[in-house]
């Protein structure tokens, strides 16, 4: 049937709710409001106010809330309204979901499942446009995921609950409009490998979350001047599928990786580093990065633009990788 | 005698009335228009509205001073404009334009102002309050009688900066005037679900921070409260807490459908509009006629399509210009 | 008739005393053994001595059951032992040993106890106070009629943290038993220096959380007061706010000189020592002779001695197993 | 004169505040106690109350407050006493410190410095041995700069307090009791280069902070086996002085850096992925990277050295560089 990614990804939320009582959702505005992003709208006529819980402005208190929810026995999800607000947080993913169950010596699991939009593209300035999966991607002791796709915002929610250990999962603000096609019987997807979203030979353009499509836009041009590209989407961020992207660059011998993120620090260099570690003798060029400018996200349509990874520049990026 | 003295008084009353509904009028069109700007989209990203709450910006500017400092939300058009920010400025960099207060890299949630000491424009809940405490810790160590007036929704007293922030300006005695706009809601929450304690002076009093709840629908009652407490403020009382009780007209921005509250508690609270209340009041004291209310409407929309003009002959920065302002461009 | 039925009343209150006195003891000759474990450079890293708070840890813990929660501190030591956590697996994670409570991943400042509800050893202020009203969430929404005791010292009060936890436990109706230490510093800060409000009972009123002050010296008011506290929790009364008013009589790890306080200071205070001056009130009443003491001491040194053999005689975990326990080994 | 990077660091201080009345030191504890590190003993006697300022534990706010006094024409010394309690105030730093001179168009300098002990090796288990420098060296808007000598920690600070923008200073914890020599005229220094500490022919090693004394004695253990390597000290992290590490690299034709950050997503694979970029047809050997193991860190102290970067490793990586 038909459906939107935000439809997909409250359909998750209900089917997580109906299957399993321990399962409840937490966050500021998710219950009347229906979220900031309209995911949870409808929820707490269905499920009530105790399962679909407002919460005050207080996102180092509920995000641990959720911990201490989870070590309780609970199945919580707790919706941190953006990536922007979870650094009141970051305290609590890091020094309790990430490190209780090694501090413990492997008594304490923390099965809880952290939900956040990210990135920019809606002019929403500096302090509401960062992409801080890199950061996020870099702690030990929690799982990423970025779903793309309609099937993956429908099938991710349910994998990561029932994993023992937390789970991040960044859905990108410019996605939630997202329309097509999802099976009537889509359920839970993996969330350990990455995914080829188009084959190619020429070389490999990674990607995750909100620059996936913009990716396959770039192939699609690139095809037009004869260059196949390969597009593969990460899917999960921690930890990396390695082995799906090495195979794809000994193919291709070209990499090109796209990252929302500032540049500098980012995922992408990460990426680019393991790449140029595992593949190193099969990589015939230098393994680009298309990132975010290294800047405050301006207002100003035409400087946002310009900031961000776009079609253009990984285009560009693309044809020097070829030696075009 | 006391006629011939009292005249001059009453008159001053009198133009300061006038002032006052001047300055709120000049809120309400200029928002009035950016709705329409927006809708044209013109103005884009998020966009909340002052609308109704106009008294508590108007009211607390009129106990500043120039020197005094001023941190504001993202929800801060009425307060630019109280302090003096031009509004073409304000337009321009809603706009996204160069001629705007941050050359259109802001956008209506981030308005600066050196000059007029407005530090913004912040669109973290609570992320203003610290800062502010800061301004004031420069004031008071570098032996000046200045105020800085933070203004935060009372959804951000749930956040933990907040708390810091009141108890950090209580123990140091530090120059803050914090103006608390309980306007009921953030976004959709009502502050008895947000809150265990809904008397907000009852929380200041746990940081020992004299406090007062105000009714922010008064714009007489804010200034009078809001210059009673810097004056005790600038004679070194320490910070003090103001809860200015208004309500949101408007969604909280431009996308939201309003389901957390129904159009009857909206109605009662319109029946207290802050302007037509005070023009009403204005006009039975004789303190108002026809031909002013006329003469500051017209003032105010010719204001506001000025600012539409300059906004609309505005420049847009060259994209070569990106990555300017990321860090400064002297260095010793 | 009463003489006859008193009796057996007598003797079970006499039997607690003697309890009392005996954990205290084990607490203090454990830390004590600590110390001097520590100086032979076997236990590293940081430590913090509960020595001259036993009676905090002691008395509230007689209030829980084996199904309430304990979340505490990095200076847990005494909560613990008085939770029932053995002596040789804390003694041996202090050790680094495989046979320590976190197979010596966390050392003294992280102690943990899945079995025992002990939730940590938390070594970030303020840090276990969300996780703690987390736990009594999933109680209240599991039907369970369970407490979560936290432990935080004074300090923590001005950590955004705390206010955040605060207003959540009161506004949900949390079944969390807030339990502050005021040993009146964090490290080397008074608390004076550090809150405009001293009192901290008023700070709860901030949340409609009821509060009261206690003399965390005697075993007794601390074992009544969180009696009294756990009954309104477990009634469903939301969570209730304690002020145990104590006294760190070390130094605040094992790296400090202790400038920030005079010895006359400290001197005053260990006349109020919760264990010596429990003795001398038990041994007044006849509640303790002198072959029980010695009995009790003699026992807390056999447990103590028990311990070190237990973590002498420990195995260090291969270095093979480095990266275990960062993720689950069992996935669906 | 003899001296230790603790008081080159106490004396950078003093000599700042005598400078220019507008510094002052504010902190947890930076007073009678001295500072956890014992970094500022003394200095409450030299300057009183007002200008050696002990905070309450709400980093938050008074790093906060150290940008509003920055703005307010201050040039405050913010001490977080440890990059681990700083997550509790990044907000701040990344929302305003960070931004405010873009957001208001470039209205607004905030010249603040922010120091912070940072690094694990002291037994002090998860919560407090992080290494976060990657994650801040990620932010657009401030500078990052690591003292890894005496005369950085003696000369940094008073060129960062000159700036005009925020720089955030990282003392690495097990540097505080280094001793050695120091010119008794030694002052100010550059903030903006990379610096090479000893010179080699071999291959390059990459270090910062606490790592650049491994690094260096990794390569006195190399030139034993007739290895010779060059070790630079990055110095700063943001901006990174790329110039200085591609020349290095294009003489040496192969590189390992060392970080003690997790190595997913560290600093150091930032540095690797620079180099493949720019010193792509110059490599020799893939970049390799000594890091961090990707796990909370441990309190057993064999465990903990384990899951440090030591001397072997960076000699093992260095032997591998060389195909040996
Ligand atoms: C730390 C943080 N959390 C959440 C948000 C999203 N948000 C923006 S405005 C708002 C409501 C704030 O309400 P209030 O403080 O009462 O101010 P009002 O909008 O009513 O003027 C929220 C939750 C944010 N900007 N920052
Ligand atoms: C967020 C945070 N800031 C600073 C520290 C460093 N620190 C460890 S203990 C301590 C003092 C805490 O005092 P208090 O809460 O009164 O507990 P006490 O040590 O007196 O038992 C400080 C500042 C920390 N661990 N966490
Ligand atoms: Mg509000
Ligand atoms: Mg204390």
């Amino acid at each position: 049937m038909t459906t939107t990614y935000r439809e997909a990804m409250r359909a998750a939320i209900r089917d997580a709710m109906t299957r399993d009582e321990r399962v409840f959702l937490m966050g500021e505005d998710v219950d009347r409001y229906g979220g900031c992003f309209a995911v949870s709208l409808g929820l707490l006529e269905e499920f009530g106010p105790e399962r679909v819980r407002d919460t005050p402005l207080s996102e180092s208190a509920f995000v641990g809330a959720g911990i201490g929810a989870a070590l309780g026995g609970m199945r919580p999800i707790v919706e941190v309204m953006t990536v922007n607000f979870s650094l009141l947080a970051l305290d609590q993913i890091v020094n309790n979901a990430a490190t209780l169950l090694h501090m413990s010596g492997g008594q304490l699991n923390v099965p809880l499942v952290i939900r956040m939009t990210t990135g920019a593209g809606r002019q929403l300035a500096a302090q509401h446009s960062h992409s801080l999966e890199g950061w996020y991607a870099h702690i030990p002791g929690i799982r990423v995921v970025a779903p793309a796709t309609l099937e993956d915002a429908r099938g991710m929610l349910w994998t990561a609950l029932c994993d023992p250990d937390p789970v991040v999962i960044f859905e990108h603000g410019g996605l939630y409009n997202l329309e097509g096609e999802l099976a009537a019987d889509a359920g839970p997807v993996d969330i350990d490998r990455a995914a080829v979203r188009r084959t190619g030979e020429d070389l490999t353009v990674i990607a995750y979350g909100g620059t996936v499509a913009t990716a396959l836009a770039a192939a699609e041009e690139l095809s037009g001047e004869g260059i196949s590209a390969e597009v593969i989407d990460l899917r999960t961020l921690r930890p990396l599928d390695i082995p799906t992207l090495v195979a794809s660059v000994t193919r291709t011998h070209r990499a090109v990786v796209v990252d929302e993120g500032w540049r500098t620090g980012s995922l992408a260099a990460e990426v680019a580093a393991r790449l140029a570690e595992d593949a190193f003798y099969d990589l015939d060029a230098p393994v680009a990065r298309v990132c975010s400018a290294e800047v405050p996200i301006p207002y100003a349509r035409h400087l946002e633009e310009a900031a961000l990874p776009q079609v253009g520049g990984i285009v560009a990026a693309a044809r020097r990788a070829m030696g075009a | 005698m006391s006629r011939r003295r009292a005249a001059p008084v009453a008159d001053a009353e009198r133009a300061h009335g006038l002032l006052l509904l001047r300055e709120m009028l000049r809120i309400r069109r200029f928002e009035e228009r950016c709705v329409e700007r927006y809708s044209a989209a013109v103005i884009r990203g998020f966009m909340h509205l002052y609308i109704g709450e106009e008294a508590v910006a108007v009211g607390v500017m009129q106990a500043l001073t120039s020197d005094d400092a001023v941190v504001a939300t993202y929800r801060e058009h009425g307060h630019a404009l109280a302090r003096g920010i031009p509004a073409g400025a304000l337009m321009a960099e809603m706009y996204g334009k160069v001629e705007g207060s941050s050359r259109g890299r802001g956008g209506s949630m981030h308005i600066f102002d050196a000059g007029a000491r407005f530090y913004g424009g912040n669109a973290i809940v609570g992320g203003g309050l610290p800062v502010a405490a800061g301004l004031a810790l420069a004031d008071q160590m570098q032996g000046r009688e200045r105020v800085t007036a933070c203004f935060f929704g009372e959804g951000a007293v749930a956040e933990g900066e907040f708390h810091e922030t009141m108890n950090l300006a209580a123990l140091w005695r530090l120059p803050v005037l914090f103006c608390c706009e309980n306007n009921l809601y953030a976004m959709g929450t009502a502050l008895a679900r947000s809150e265990a304690e809904t008397d907000l002076a009852v929380k200041a009093a746990g940081y020992q921070m004299p406090a007062w709840a105000v009714d922010g629908m008064d714009v007489r009652a804010v200034e009078d409260a809001a210059r009673k407490a810097t004056t005790q403020i600038r004679a070194g009382g320490g910070p003090v807490f103001l809860e200015l009780r208004t309500y949101r007209f408007r969604a909280h921005s431009m996308y939201d459908p309003e389901r957390y509250r129904d159009k009857a508690e909206v109605e009662t609270w319109h029946e207290r509009d802050p302007i037509s209340s005070f023009e009403a009041l204005l006009t039975a004291s004789g303190g108002l006629t026809d031909d002013e209310l006329d003469e500051i409407e017209a003032a105010a929309a010719a204001e506001v399509e000025a600012a539409v003009a300059f906004a609309e002959a505005g420049t847009f920065e060259p994209v070569e210009d990106l990555t300017r302002f990321v860090y400064s461009e002297v260095r010793p």
